[in-house]
């Protein structure tokens, strides 16, 4: 099971905060992704629209890293602190 | 002395009690920079009548952590305080304050400006503003 | 306004009263950028027990003033207040207070720092350090 | 009769806060300063180490300013404030 959660903007733009799933052992953040994607329907025209990061273990990581049962993978649009 | 030095917090701060807490870390500093945010009425042609900080609790932390250590690296300074605001802020309430002591005043200047520079850059917190038109959530500043 | 804004006095000041003046100025502040200043104990390879302020009384408040307009004239910024101690000054006491409110972070940072520059520069004001070797006039700083 | 003020380090130097001199109509401070040196020697070499920067009226001045009477004139060491 992996833990997935959704800040600012986008809880409103999915409808949820957080949801969880479970992924295969060898799952990058890529196969997620489209795993998510039918599971979440928004989230396709939220990733083509680009400026969202996406971090695994509150670190922001790129398509291919891998994922592990237990990691927190969150959706981070745009900062805008300060 | 870590986790006082950064916050991420709903509560107000008061900028003299955290430079009272930098000058008292060393004698050797002579000159402290403050840079401190202040929810202004207006932004991008818009009147704003409140604002909201969302934020990733852990992470954000983590990277003001990180832009403190950063800067205490790469600069001549002594010390960092760094602190943010999260949850409803009033017009004119603070938001963000940023305290470098240093022995000299050119490395306070510097690190200060760099520091709030990379919080924005690089810290998960985010703004949602109420206007007369409705709730925006700010998707970049200048 | 402009005499609230521009002192020169053997008093402490409190950075939150000053930068709480400032922030009542407008809303339209968002970023606002403080200098203090403050008595270090060691300088140039000696060190310091006390110091003393010396100024010109008149022409130094003159000069501050003329700081805060050209300030105001030059940088995109809203408001400004310079106060500066004279007499004698304790090791970690303050010294000298720069803020600058503005609506945007880069405008106050750049008229902070060309202030605190400026005053050194042009203000007639004088340090004597008092060292355990004994009692110097400062002619020159970094 | 104008007023002569001292500051800071030149205080002690000099032994004096401030004397009042009678000029001439049409004095310069150059003229000023001569008839000074002769008053006060150790100006002399205050002022040929130079650094030291001349006041009329709280403007400062360059050697050819003209002198009036009343005016006050002020001797002021390297600034530092700060």
């Amino acid at each position: 099971m992996v833990k997935v959660r959704f800040f600012a903007v986008l809880k409103s733009l999915v409808g949820k905060e957080e949801v969880s799933l479970d992924v295969e052992e060898g799952t990058t953040l890529a196969q997620l992704l489209e795993k998510l994607k039918m599971d979440l329907p928004p989230l396709d025209d939220i990733l083509q629209k680009g400026g969202v990061l996406i971090s695994v273990n509150q670190e922001v990581v790129d398509r291919e890293a891998p994922i592990q049962d237990g990691d927190e993978i969150a959706f981070l649009p745009p900062f805008a602190g300060g | 002395m870590d986790q006082d030095r950064i916050r991420v917090q709903t509560e107000d701060f008061s900028t003299e009690e955290e430079t009272d807490k930098i000058k008292a870390c060393s004698k050797r500093i002579g000159g402290i920079v403050n840079f401190l945010g202040t929810a202004r009425d207006f932004s991008k042609g818009q009147e704003i009548n409140h604002m909201f900080f969302d934020h990733y609790p852990g992470m954000a932390e983590k990277r003001l952590a990180e832009i403190r250590e950063h800067a205490l690296k790469d600069y001549d300074i002594i010390e960092v305080t760094i602190i943010h605001r999260v949850g409803e802020i009033a017009i004119g309430d603070n938001i963000v304050l940023i305290i470098v002591g240093a022995e000299h005043r050119k490395d306070a200047f510097r690190a200060c400006s760099w520091c709030i520079d990379e919080l924005k850059r690089i810290t998960p917190i985010w703004k949602k503003e109420t206007t007369p038109e409705g709730i925006v959530w700010v998707e970049e500043h200048p």
